[in-house]
């Protein structure tokens, strides 16, 4: 299935562009998408222990399973409010 | 509540929790420090995921209402561009008593810099830097597995 | 620090304590509701002693900022005849950290309650009554029987 | 010595005016003077205990000592701030 992937702030920046499609097998979770990611984009991987995970208006754990046409969120650590 | 991209008033989110039977009205606005860790801030810059914090900022304002049944609420946040002393946040709580009132806000404002997806970029004299945030309530609350049985709200009130 | 007749802005104390190194402002509005002990409230009048009133809001500004050196405070009580839903009240109080705006904001809302000279009497449809108030504060605090070596601010922060 | 007397809010209704004056010997207390509103003025009697005393912009204890020209200030309990 295709995954796409939304990046926001300084990941964006650190990758370039703010979406990019991955292709993972049925069953594959969050967290192997990001594992796909950094695959593509090494320079993602030392921030993973502070990634947030998103879909739609929800965080999800690394372990959410992720279904056709799921949009995910790679987020870095919130910095709003001041 | 709403992420906006012009100037902030704080006399709307008062405006919108004003009730006859509230006797505290209680504000938070956070605003642009000329400063950071010792570093001249010249200016900061503001990036939401406008849809997904709009409903987070919903869910904190259930969760106040939840806790503290008789207060009202209102919560704005900018993006885009700002200038030092310009208002970034500004939430109203209004309840019948003022220490309520005082309680929610704070609430509101804690949970909010854990929780909505905002980013602050700030410049100084020499670049930019994204500001390091906030991770952890966001992903003790995230939503497990199987995403099933756990609404929003249930993710939130865990 | 004022006693004044006609309608309190919130933008006025919020604007007094602006200041480049304030990340952030926390205001209390005390709004005048529409009941009160189950009874319909249809106005209100305050009355003040007001140079004692205007210095002893000084007083509470100085021991909030020997509370919290960086918090700057603001505070405005309106007198005389009010509809529901005015403010009686406004305060506002900005320092480099929120949590701190937050503490010095109730503490000088909770002090001006039990201290500040100034009375309220609510009109209901059955007739006028003054409210009971605070005294304990203001008695422990007053100054002692030589009245030497008693300085105001002596006896406030004692 | 004489000593202006200054009532507020429901003390100055009940007695019906905001000043008065009452002639004290020397050397004489903020309590003294109030006792000696209350032996004109029964209606305050019962409201001592909670009575604020000030002279100026100080609460004063009832053992001040009162000087000649001082205006002592009968307050009820404040009800500001909401």
């Amino acid at each position: 299935m295709d995954i796409q992937i939304r990046l926001f702030a300084r990941y964006r920046e650190l990758v370039g562009h703010d979406t990019l499609t991955v292709s993972l097998p049925e069953g594959s979770t969050a967290g192997d998408a990001f594992s796909k990611v950094t695959a593509l984009h090494p320079e993602l991987a030392p921030l993973q222990a502070s990634t947030l995970l998103a879909i739609d208006s929800d965080f999800v754990k690394p372990l959410a399973i992720l279904h056709d046409g799921d949009e995910l969120k790679l987020m870095p650590p919130v910095s709003g409010g001041a | 509540m709403r992420i906006q991209s012009g100037p902030l008033e704080l006399a709307e989110v008062v405006a919108a929790v004003a009730h006859p039977s509230a006797g505290g009205v209680v504000t938070f606005s956070g605003v642009v420090r000329d400063h950071h860790e010792g570093k001249q801030v010249v200016g900061i810059r503001y990036e939401a995921d406008d849809a997904m914090a709009e409903a987070t900022m919903r869910r904190i304002a259930g969760e106040v209402g939840a806790r503290w049944p008789e207060a009202r609420i209102a919560l704005l946040h900018r993006t885009g561009k700002l200038e030092i002393g310009e208002a970034s946040v500004v939430i109203a709580v209004s309840c019948p008593h003022r220490a309520q009132a005082f309680d929610a806000c704070e609430y509101a404002i804690d949970t909010l810099k854990q929780l909505v997806p905002i980013w602050k970029k700030e410049a100084y004299d020499t670049g930019e830097v994204w500001l390091d945030g906030e991770h952890r309530l966001a992903q003790q609350r995230a939503v497990d597995p199987a995403r099933q049985g756990n609404g929003p709200s249930d993710a939130l009130n865990s």
